[in-house]
């Protein structure tokens, strides 16, 4: 029992804390790692929540590609101003906006409200029973069948993205 | 799973909200395309907790999540293809200069 | 708005792939290449200056060092231009065992190259068969001079010394006296090295991919750049100065001259070089038969002890390994010769690096500077 | 393969420029002896009559003038003995010596010529890039391969240990 | 608290199994780089280590030690997180894929039924860990060595994946246990190698290029003048990357072995027909199946070891355009036709199969 909390406890404390310093992270690449981790500890929560699949998917997606492709847009975008982002001076108007006291606030009342609307709803706070848990098998025959319009429409989605991002960023070689 | 729901989703939410505030502050083309990742995590992480507390055999919590990670996968590569463009046009990558429409 | 940074780097002169101390400054737009430009010096002895204080005798040594790994061609060479100079016969088998040995250095020479290249590009295995079969002709060299690599052999009017005993041995010899006999040697290399060099380098996909198309060199460059040997004869042009301007008594043996194609590129180097090693011992076969047959022993022509040529000049073209010496000797009427200039065909050839560079890969380069096969020791002297 | 014979351009060479003495050495080759102001001339003239392959250009330092020697010969396939030619421009002073650059016409020479300049210190004019090639690049003892040219760097004494002394200089 | 129900606690049952995956790691490690080095002087016909230790067994613990006493030299100027992390963060894909690899009948660590997803999302973190090692050592060379060498990891992580659909496709599970009770149900000679050689072919050459080695090493090869974007590490840092490289090549292998020579299954001295269960009966029972199970594993892993090792000893380096061409231009549409080929044959024998027509004998191979 303690041990579900424990270990919950421990990856949403790397997942935040990670997630925090991508915001206030010095250095661009540093933001990119630190967001690598909190993809991997949000993967572990999934691992918590027995839903392996979307896990490994997680880690394949987010902390292998997405992060990757943020590393060379990085690397191409900014080659010259990555050492140190200057530290002007700032007003204080800038400096309260840029430390994100109003969107703090905003995040902050946007969870209080989701957390006192769980509470008060009536939904089942206990989980169902660990019923038949989801195997692969089902995943892929559901998406599959019921799924299949959605699935083609991802596809030429995916399909789509590549070639606006090669029209996007191919040099015009000779 | 003895731990309360309330628990993941109030995760979910507060990664949801760093993502936002993040996305609302930063400057940095790049690093607010990171803040969308995130967010978009907090949402999966919503979704799968649904799924895992009340609709455990159901399989349309995971499909919906991989629907939601590939059109993140593709959102971030268009929009890190129009942050290249960006930068190789006006040279700079911070979002408050590229204000060409600016009245 | 996209400037595209060229990065500038040196390549050397302490560098794995540039066989010794050259040092190449390199431009680079991404990956490709723009600009190459070779930086010599590192390795200059004035060789001209040494031997103008020197007796005819006293220079050989010198003409070892400076392509220093094909020694007896470089002795050969400047024997024969002081012999043209005074006029001295040498003796026939002397010719012979000289010819003998100026062959099996080709092959020497031309397996150090053909290893390097590939050590290069990434094939350390026939990096490491080159020097196991050097390795044997080594040992040969070393019971018939004393010196494995550089050996002050060659006498002007002849040899040293005569062939030790049973040195030569019978067509029979297989492998296992591949480091005793030259015969053994010369069937070892013919029947196992030369087909090996085929199977791993020569019909390797991947060497062919990195070598086919590399650098092509057109004939009319080629000759309007100087370049002899196995780089010109790559090029197509049939060209080979033991043929086409016969010194000493190549004029005896038969062989055929290795030619690559119309725009010769690294690959037909490579192929010229692994062809005219077979060549090589088809000569080293013919000249083995006749010192089989008159054994005799060598009679060293007499000579006064200290050469003084008459007063006059000579320029003398010799086949050397990587391309064609020139020996231009001009004398006085003393012991010392007035001037030996030395024309190095490596010294030629690298001229052609920033010609064939540009539009080339980085990696490329290695490949080019493999494939024109140069020493140091000659381009600098 | 038959003997090349360049008997028929030497005579013409003879006949379009008369100053020039064409001699046949004893050791096979033929020696060309040009005036400065002809050279040029008589080096495109080689070059149109199929004097293709440029051997080497080199100097002779006969310790009161300098004497410049260009080696070049017929690469004719198949053709056998093809004689050597050297053009030879004899006169020339030992220091600031000024001759035109044949590297336009053949540029195989253009490192030969810039040692030659390296060496002997005779400039070549229209040189695509005349500087040192083997001495270093800061170089100031002049230049080593004339007969006068002394090392004028200072001397360390040399320590000869086996015969425990020191032999200076 | 009795061993029976000490082992029935979750925690203890990782701990366990998770250290003696670790130990079949380094331990296969050391006899990888043992083997490397004396099967490249075979191929070279010199003799490679033979002072330390009987036929130089001892001699990659003396390499060890001597990078253990070498000084660990920091870079002033470096980032210094990434640059201490970086060797570890490698080590996690390397040391996960032994998590998914049953190595004999029931000795398998964590059964996911994902298994090679989980083997190709573990997979990614190598491309971090060859950034962040770049990008810490804070010199231009080894940045765009890492830059260089995560564009080619992930050219051909895509390959990699591609080219073992096809045996998922055969096996119809994920599961890396019952792609290989699959092929045991196939008969005697029924490894997936023979109807998937394409997938095989593919795998091979794409894991090659994963692991930056043979011909496709671009990364410490002359082209960046530099070793890569392990330049900057010295000392037992550097002796650690070195570790990450060949546990990875063990790992890669120990899963082509699962997946195309059918893991841990092999015939035991007790199936040998007529004197078979006479002579060696007493070697059968579970804890022997596990025995035998484990020694084929191996065997079929340091088999392909082997020819890894052969494959870079004897073939040249690529240049990195044609490494990319071959990746995306080759590679990839073969894998593509490989599934395709698989679908179409595996239907086929469905359909065929009772059938009794002569025609089904095409399929057999995919049955």
């Amino acid at each position: 029992m303690t041990a579900q909390y424990l270990s919950f406890g421990a990856l949403a404390l790397v997942t935040l804390w990670s997630a925090y310093k991508v915001v206030t992270a010095r250095l661009i690449t540093h933001a990119a790692l630190w967001m690598a981790l909190s993809f991997t500890s949000v993967s572990g929560i999934f691992l918590m929540l027995q839903q392996e699949f979307i896990a490994a998917l997680q880690v394949l997606i987010y902390a292998g590609a997405i992060t990757t492709m943020i590393i060379f847009a990085i690397m191409l975008s900014s080659i010259r101003e990555i050492r140190v982002e200057p530290q002007e001076k700032r007003s204080i108007g800038q400096r309260i906006r840029a430390s994100g006291l109003l969107a703090v606030v905003v995040g902050l009342v946007f969870a209080a409200f989701m957390t006192y609307v769980y509470y008060v709803s009536e939904i089942p706070k206990e989980a169902v029973p660990d019923a038949g848990l989801l195997t692969v098998r089902q995943v892929g025959a559901t998406l599959f069948t019921r799924f299949t319009v959605p699935f083609e429409v991802a596809s030429i989605l995916l399909l789509l993205a590549m070639i606006g991002a090669i029209i996007l960023t191919a040099k015009e070689t000779e | 799973m003895q731990l309360p729901i309330y628990f993941p989703l109030g995760l979910g939410a507060l990664l949801f909200g760093i993502g936002l505030w993040g996305a609302l502050t930063r400057t940095n083309a790049v690093r607010i395309l990171m803040f969308i990742e995130l967010m978009l995590n907090g949402v999966n992480l919503n979704l799968m907790t649904f799924t895992r507390y009340y609709y455990p055999e159901n399989a349309t919590g995971p499909i919906l999540t991989l629907f939601v990670m590939t059109v993140a996968a593709a959102e971030a590569s268009i929009g890190l293809a129009i942050i290249l463009q960006i930068v190789r046009n006006r040279g700079t990558v911070e979002v408050d200069k590229v204000d060409l429409l600016k009245g | 708005m996209e400037q595209t940074r060229e990065l500038l780097i040196n390549m050397g002169p302490q560098h794995p792939s540039t066989h010794g101390v050259l040092r190449v400054l390199v431009k680079l737009d991404g990956e490709t290449i723009t600009w190459a430009e070779p930086d010599i010096g590192y390795l200059h002895r004035c060789f001209e200056k040494l031997s103008e204080s020197k007796t005819y005798t006293q220079v050989i040594p010198y003409t070892d060092r400076t392509d220093y790994l094909s020694a007896i061609t470089n002795e050969h060479a400047f024997c024969l231009a002081v012999e043209k100079l005074m006029g001295i016969e040498v003796p026939e088998r002397a010719e012979y065992i000289r010819v003998m040995m100026a062959e099996l250095q080709r092959i020497c020479s031309h397996l150090l190259g053909l290893g390097a290249m590939a050590l290069d590009l990434g094939a350390v295995t026939g990096f490491l068969y080159a020097w196991r079969d050097r390795e044997k002709i080594y040992s040969l060299f070393e019971r018939i001079t004393g010196g494995r690599m550089l050996y002050n052999y060659l006498r002007i009017g002849g040899v040293r010394n005569d062939l030790p005993e049973g040195i030569i041995g019978t067509p029979k010899d297989g492998r296992d006296k591949a480091d005793k006999t030259i015969w053994g040697f010369i069937n070892y290399f013919e029947s196992y090295v030369l087909p090996e060099w085929d199977d791993l380098l020569t019909n390797n996909r991947i060497f062919q991919w990195r070598t086919q198309g590399v650098a092509p060199l057109p004939s009319e460059v080629a000759i309007a750049y100087g370049a002899s040997g196995p780089v010109l004869r790559a090029s197509g042009v049939k060209w080979d100065l033991r043929k086409n301007v016969p010194y000493s008594i190549y004029d005896r043996f038969e062989f055929d001259i290795p030619v690559g194609k119309e725009n010769g590129d690294c690959f037909d180097r490579w192929v010229v070089r692994v062809e005219e090693m077979r060549q090589s011992a088809r000569i080293v076969k013919q000249a083995l038969q006749w010192l089989a047959e008159n054994p005799g022993d060598y009679i060293a022509p007499k000579l006064p002890r200290v050469l003084k040529p008459p007063k006059g000049e000579v320029y003398i073209r010799y086949e050397g390994s990587r391309g064609e010496v020139g020996v231009h000797l001009v004398s006085d009427g003393s012991a010392n010769p007035y001037k030996v200039k030395w024309r190095s065909p490596c010294f030629t050839h690298l001229q052609l690096l920033p010609v064939l560079a540009p539009g080339h890969k980085l990696a490329d380069m290695i490949a080019i500077i493999g494939s024109i096969d140069i020493v140091l020791g000659e381009v600098d002297r | 393969m038959e003997p090349l014979d360049i008997r028929p351009d030497l005579e013409a060479l003879k006949a379009a420029y008369p100053a020039v003495e064409i001699a046949e050495a004893a050791t096979g080759h033929f020696d060309i002896r040009v005036s400065l102001d002809q050279y040029l001339d008589v080096v495109k003239f080689l070059k149109d009559r199929g004097f293709n392959y440029p051997a080497c250009i080199t100097a002779i330092d006969w310790k009161d003038r300098l004497e410049l020697v260009l080696q070049l010969y017929k690469l004719v396939v198949g053709s056998r003995q093809s004689p050597l030619v050297m053009v030879r421009v004899d006169g020339l002073p030992r220091e600031g010596a000024e001759v035109p650059s044949v590297t336009p016409l053949y540029p195989g020479l253009n490192w030969h010529e810039r040692e030659t300049y390296d060496m002997y210190g005779i400039r070549f004019q229209g040189h695509p890039d005349l500087r040192r090639i083997l001495l270093p690049d800061n170089w100031q003892g002049g230049h080593p391969l004339l007969k006068d040219f002394e090392d004028k760097r200072p001397r360390r004494p040399r320590l000869v240990r086996h015969r425990d002394m020191i032999v200076s200089g | 608290m009795s061993l029976a129900d000490l082992w029935a606690q979750h925690w203890f049952r990782a701990f366990v199994t998770g250290s003696l995956v670790l130990v079949f790691a380094l331990g296969n490690f050391y006899i990888t780089l043992w083997l490397e080095r004396k099967e490249s002087a075979w191929i070279q016909n010199r003799l490679g280590p033979m002072r330390a230790g009987p036929q130089g067994l001892l001699q990659v613990l003396a390499d060890l030690f001597k990078l253990l006493q070498k000084e660990d030299i920091v870079p002033r100027n470096v980032d210094r997180i990434l640059f201490l992390i970086a060797p570890f963060i490698a080590h996690i894909p390397a040391l996960l894929i032994f998590l998914v690899v049953p190595f004999g009948p029931n000795m398998v660590v964590a059964d996911y039924d994902i298994g090679i997803i989980m083997i190709a999302a573990v997979t990614s973190y190598a491309v971090i860990a060859t950034f962040i090692a770049g990008w810490g050592s804070n010199n231009k060379y080894s940045l765009l060595g890492a830059m260089r060498g995560a564009a080619q990891m992930i050219s051909y992580e895509v390959t990699l994946v591609m080219s073992v659909i096809g045996v998922v496709m055969m096996a119809g599970s994920l599961k890396l246990s019952d792609i290989v009770l699959a092929q045991a149900e196939r008969g005697v000679l029924g490894w997936y190698l023979f109807p998937q050689f394409i997938g095989f072919i593919v795998y091979l050459i794409a894991s090659l290029a994963e692991l930056n080695r043979a011909p496709f090493d671009l990364m410490e090869a002359e082209s960046e003048l530099v070793a890569g974007y392990h330049t900057e590490y010295s000392g037992f840092r550097f002796a650690i990357f070195l570790l990450v490289e060949y546990v990875h090549m063990i790992a890669w292998s120990a899963i082509a072995a699962t997946l195309f020579l059918g893991g841990w299954v092999g015939p035991t001295p007790a199936d040998i027909p007529v004197i078979g269960p006479k002579l060696f009966g007493w070697m059968t029972g579970p804890v022997w199946d596990n025995v035998w199970g484990f020694f084929w594993f191996l065997f079929k892993t340091y088999l392909l070891i082997f020819i890894l090792i052969w494959i870079r000893w004897t073939f040249p380096r690529v240049r990195i355009d044609q490494l990319m061409d071959l990746g995306w231009k080759f590679l990839l549409p073969v894998s593509l036709f490989n599934i395709f080929l698989t679908g179409v044959m595996k239907y086929g024998w469905n359909v065929l199969a009772e059938s009794g027509s002569p025609l089904r004998w095409i399929f057999w191979l995919w049955r």
